[in-house]
């Protein structure tokens, strides 16, 4: 099967959803001229043009509040933050009129708007720039929200997310944009296209003894981690990937849980009340005479993000952490 | 407070009004007799316990709903803000709907779910009735973004009050509307007040709130509201330009409010003068402006007038009864209504676990 | 002792701490000749005047960047949020410059600012009105978050926040704006005043066979649980108000569960990643093997603020629902 | 792109410039050349990885801070965006400092937590240093808040891009400048392109995006910035204005970069032409333009202008020696600088727990 990087994956989700429906529009700082900041866009310009692919000013507030207004009327924006850190100063056309005019309307309005880009650290460009707002999003019924993994899930994901009537806040990760997987053309597929629906997790690793419950770019570090803990420990770990944080697939984790009785829940937030807490919350909840251990959690150490590069970079969770949890309740 | 102005009279003669036939006329002024009786009978409720929240009363403004609205073609839009009954009654929501939301009764226009600041009418063309000052404004913007890229010739009319022209998002969408040529009319309905804050306490300005437009290039209007024919011979201008240049327009109508800022605000008679109050309602109370006007062209008796107005209360008093009997929503109601899918019960809707209480 | 309500004892700390720093002044929309929408700032424009209490135009991003960028200078900026929830158009200059500028600068600045109002639901005014942040503030490094539940608390931990040289955002409730409780006069103080220091609970209800861990108007109505779960139940229940939420008194918690071996957490957020989330994780964590249950939470009904008054009552947490949760475990 | 203006010398025998020695004229110079030396040897390390993140250069634009910090007296402020190198060693921090920060040393001006965009220097009336596109102005309207609070006679200096200025906090700043009169002067420093984006494309407006300020009532001015006498001769009278009657200005200064947006911004030679950058270089760098009055007036000879460029660069090529050389952070020091209380080891910072891994 042909391999792909995560970004171009991207990219053919949105161009084949450019082409299934014409009300999918692009937007953005520099997604159309410029091929997208992280390229993420490339091409896509010139292929559909000033009507489809729109570059806007550097007004977030502004053009995602226009995004939902236009998604009021049918129209399905796919709106690009440069970085999802951005969504500080738009924050309100985001929660409030994305994400609660339906209710607030008696369900008279739906906005099938998707805002995207990349939500991660370790990039080297600070605190405010670094925001993983999983956790912070998901918090809102009304919302749903999207960090996928590899390539695969990325490209499936996305065309899901444009396809529903749902606000999506759809969460990438700059740290993959480069990284190749599998991606089966649409002609190798049985639906003639690749599309996961959102809510459905994946178990990216089968394992008995542990179970990493985790999502977005923490996946590979779980993985890294079970593979060593297997290699070097004898321990197998099964590793949950959520896919999507809102609507969460619990059962998926129940399930793995009372299988292996431990649980680490690993993730890129920000310790306090983050997705993981709320993972650890329900799992000692729905498990908790399955529990040989408490549920632990691994997230990011809890300061803001610093800059500097080799601190940064154990600020973040990696596989050793992860593994020395394991060890400790194994 | 607001200016006097040149001869009512004139706007009744331009072109846009000079078409109506009579009875059209007698409609504004029914229109506006029902916006202001609807809401007299809300107060009433209000006091009377029946209702949450807020109440922010429209009566004095009923000119500019009524103008702008009553201009609408079928791709003509609006948008407003938390001040909303008069916008939602002009556009043909029902009294029923719109009393039994304010009672939070089930059969109110948003179930119950809204509230005072929160009336839709989506087949109508109108899309709220929003509470975060400013935050229609992107919204209109996106709606004449979203006419345009259909290929429609319309507009969205996006209302907003002096004080809400400070938000920063009126900014981003004005910069937005400009740039990409958007058929979207930004309004200034201009009270004099934000809460208890006067015009000159809230903003810094040249000579007027609208003219900030001119630093987007856009065209601006300042006008005055209390003659519904004046609004509408402007109004329409700007709609013209939406309709056939795509462009934006911003245009500053100066009004005036009778109540508090909402009925919680048992402050407005400190903030304002009582003779500032009292003088507009004598001499530019808009629906009495128009009254008199039809009155002298003779398309209305003082009798026919005062009809009108019975009627209209009589509708607003059986609304207050229709939403008194209407039912409270069922509280399995409260997750209905949260996402598309799940109330379509589509696949999509059934992967994964959308509410999380245990 | 005198009997004051919680508005009121807001307003003394503001005139206590504007009295004893000449840097203290206080800004937000309608704060100073009107009053405060909410009255509680009555009085204090016309007794401090103008340099020190200061009506700002409808512009939350403008007037708290200004609020932050004084504090910055030395300037102790204590800003009204007419209501919390209006956060959302302000929420940059909040995290991001408030929250970070510190860290960013390596120390080298502080931002003593106080952000406070209103941050609840229950009044009726719809789901962009009812915001209860404390989960989201909390989750950043860099925060603090306060959430008093009396007016005892709420005067002693205001002049606490204000004399805090780091941001301290700041959570009353409307619903209890009017209500009442004794707070001692200065006089009648060892100290000459009342201060709470941030980071400490407090037990508002000693009980031996279940911990209720809260904070704000839940602390309420946990009390009225406990009253009606030892008479008509015979169960002791101990209610730990956290009154602030960064920093976190864990140790309290952790004690009272330690004794109880029972725990239900208690707040009005939503559920998803809410308050509860993060403190039933840590209880399962640090107090695995002390629990005889798992922690339990209750939170607000999962979907937005629903205005119809009769439905917004129960979509909040109420002591029905924490007996019953109570109950299930005892 | 730069516009021509009136001859240069115009501006060097402006009041604020005849008062100037020759030593703080040469003074001027070596400054430019020390910023642009120190990108230059910056961005030979980035490119050599040995930074994170992104690097914006100044490199073109140095005639604006140089000019503008030069005017500054005691209580006199500056704030800037994330291209903020360029004020930082104007305003007198060193290099050795602000290269260890691009390093992500200890020795760093932020101890290696802040980076390229997150220089401050408190002490030197600087205050960074900010990510976020125009969150800087509003902050900037706080330190001018503050200087009139406390009564000292002084102003802050906001700068931003051309593209900032469609941010909605610009706008909710100007009105709060404007109303409470603040002594802050929003520098727009108009390089032509918010990354990949031309000015034409991101901003409606009538002549120039200062004129958005008159919206606001607030005194605006647009200057070419290549000469740094000019740049001092029109700031001054916006200082003078914020000093005497504490009000704002707006001023549209401008000018060019020669690099990309950030260095990872390979596409700089395609949204522009590669003779608009050559025309520049040639006709406008203010480094250039600045020796060649210096010269003219027989200040400074071709040699000496040389050995100061010469100097500078030694300084930078030292200071990339001191970062190469500095340690890194220890991990333990991610706890420092979050909380004041807790760094100061007060008894606020001791009760209850601040940091929540585990
Ligand atoms: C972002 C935000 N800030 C504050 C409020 C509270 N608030 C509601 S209406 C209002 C005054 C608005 O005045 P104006 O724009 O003049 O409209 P009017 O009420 O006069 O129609 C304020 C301060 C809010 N709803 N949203
Ligand atoms: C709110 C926000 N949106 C987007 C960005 C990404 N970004 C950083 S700089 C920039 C361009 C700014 O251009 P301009 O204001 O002209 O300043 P210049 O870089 O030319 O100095 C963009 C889009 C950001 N940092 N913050
Ligand atoms: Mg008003
Ligand atoms: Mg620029």
């Amino acid at each position: 099967m042909r391999r792909i990087s995560y970004r171009h994956a991207l990219r053919e989700a949105f161009d084949e959803e450019l082409a299934r429906d014409p009300m999918v529009v692009l937007m953005g700082e520099e997604v159309a001229q410029y091929n997208g900041a992280y390229k993420v866009t490339e091409g896509l310009w010139s292929k559909w043009g000033d009507k489809r692919v729109i570059d806007t000013p550097i007004s977030e507030a502004g053009f995602i509040g226009m995004g939902v207004g236009a998604s009021m009327l049918g129209i399905r924006p796919v709106m690009e933050l440069m970085f999802w850190s951005f969504y500080t100063v738009a924050w309100d056309q985001i929660i409030n009129n994305a994400g609660m005019v339906r209710y607030m309307s008696g369900g008279l309005i739906n906005c099938p708007i998707v805002v995207r880009g990349p939500a991660n650290g370790g990039t080297g460009v600070g605190a405010t720039h670094s925001h993983t707002p999983e956790n912070i999003i998901a918090s809102f019924p009304g919302m749903k929200c999207v960090c996928p993994a590899t390539a695969y899930d990325a490209k499936g994901l996305m065309k899901a997310a444009i396809r529903d009537n749902d606000p999506v806040m759809f969460m990438e990760n700059t740290l993959l944009y480069g990284e190749e997987w599998e991606v089966p053309e649409n002609s190798e597929l049985p639906d003639g296209e690749l599309y996961i629906p959102l809510g459905v997790a994946d178990v990216k690793r089968t394992g008995t003894d542990i179970s990493f419950i985790t999502h977005g770019r923490a996946v590979h570090t779980c993985l890294e981690a079970a593979r060593i803990l297997q290699e070097e420990h004898g321990i197998s770990a099964e590793v949950v990937d959520l896919r999507s944080i809102r609507p969460l697939d619990e059962e998926t984790i129940y399930e793995s849980v009372r299988k292996t009785h431990r649980a680490i829940c690993v993730d890129e937030n920000k310790p306090f009340c983050g997705v993981g807490a709320q993972i650890a919350s329900s799992i000692q909840l729905h498990c908790f005479d399955e529990l040989d251990a408490p549920v632990l959690r691994v997230s990011s150490i809890d300061s803001p993000a610093f800059y500097s590069p080799p601190i940064e970079k154990i600020q973040l969770p990696y596989a050793d952490v992860v593994i020395a949890k394991a060890l400790s309740i194994c | 407070m607001a200016k006097t102005v040149a001869p009512k009279t004139k706007h009744a003669d331009a072109p846009i009004n000079a078409v109506l036939s009579p009875e059209q006329k007698i409609e504004l002024y029914r229109k506006m007799c029902r916006i202001r009786r609807f809401e007299q009978i809300a107060l009433k409720h209000y006091n009377g316990g029946k209702m949450g929240g807020f109440l922010h009363l429209y009566i004095g403004q009923e000119s500019v709903a009524v103008g702008c609205v009553s201009l609408m073609g079928e791709n003509d839009h609006v948008i407003t803000a938390y001040r909303d009954h008069g916008h939602g009654l002009a556009v043909g929501m029902g009294m029923n709907e719109c009393m039994a939301e304010l009672f939070g009764k089930k059969t109110g226009c948003s179930k119950g779910k809204g509230g005072s600041m929160h009336y839709f009418a989506p087949d109508k063309n109108y899309w709220g009735g929003h509470g975060i000052v400013a935050g229609q404004i992107p919204l209109g913007t996106g709606i004449a973004f979203g006419l345009k890229y259909k290929g429609l010739k319309g507009c969205c009319m996006a209302f907003m009050g002096d004080g809400a022209v400070n938000q920063g998002s009126v900014h981003e969408a004005l910069n937005l509307a400009a740039l990409f040529e958007l058929p979207v009319i930004v309004i200034i309905e201009n009270n004099g007040y934000s809460m208890g804050t006067s015009q000159k306490r809230s903003s810094a300005y040249a000579s007027c709130l609208a003219e900030r437009a001119a630093g987007y290039g856009i065209a601006w209007e300042q006008l005055n509201g209390e003659d519904v024919f004046e609004v509408r011979a402007r109004v329409k201008i700007a709609m013209d330009r939406a309709h056939n240049e795509c462009k934006p327009t911003v245009l500053e109508i100066a009004t005036y409010r009778y109540y508090g800022h909402s009925v919680a605000d048992a402050n407005h008679k400190k903030y304002r003068t009582k003779e500032e109050i009292e003088t507009y309602e004598r001499e530019h109370d808009p629906i009495s402006v128009l009254s008199g006007i039809l009155i002298k062209e003779k398309i209305l008796t003082e009798a026919a007038a005062a009809k009108i107005d019975q009627e209209a209360l009589k509708e607003a008093e059986d609304a207050g009864v229709f939403a008194e009997k209407s039912p409270f929503p069922d509280p399995s109601e409260l997750f209905d209504d949260v996402y598309w899918e799940v109330d379509n019960k589509t696949e999509s809707g059934g992967t994964g676990r959308h509410f999380f209480n245990d």
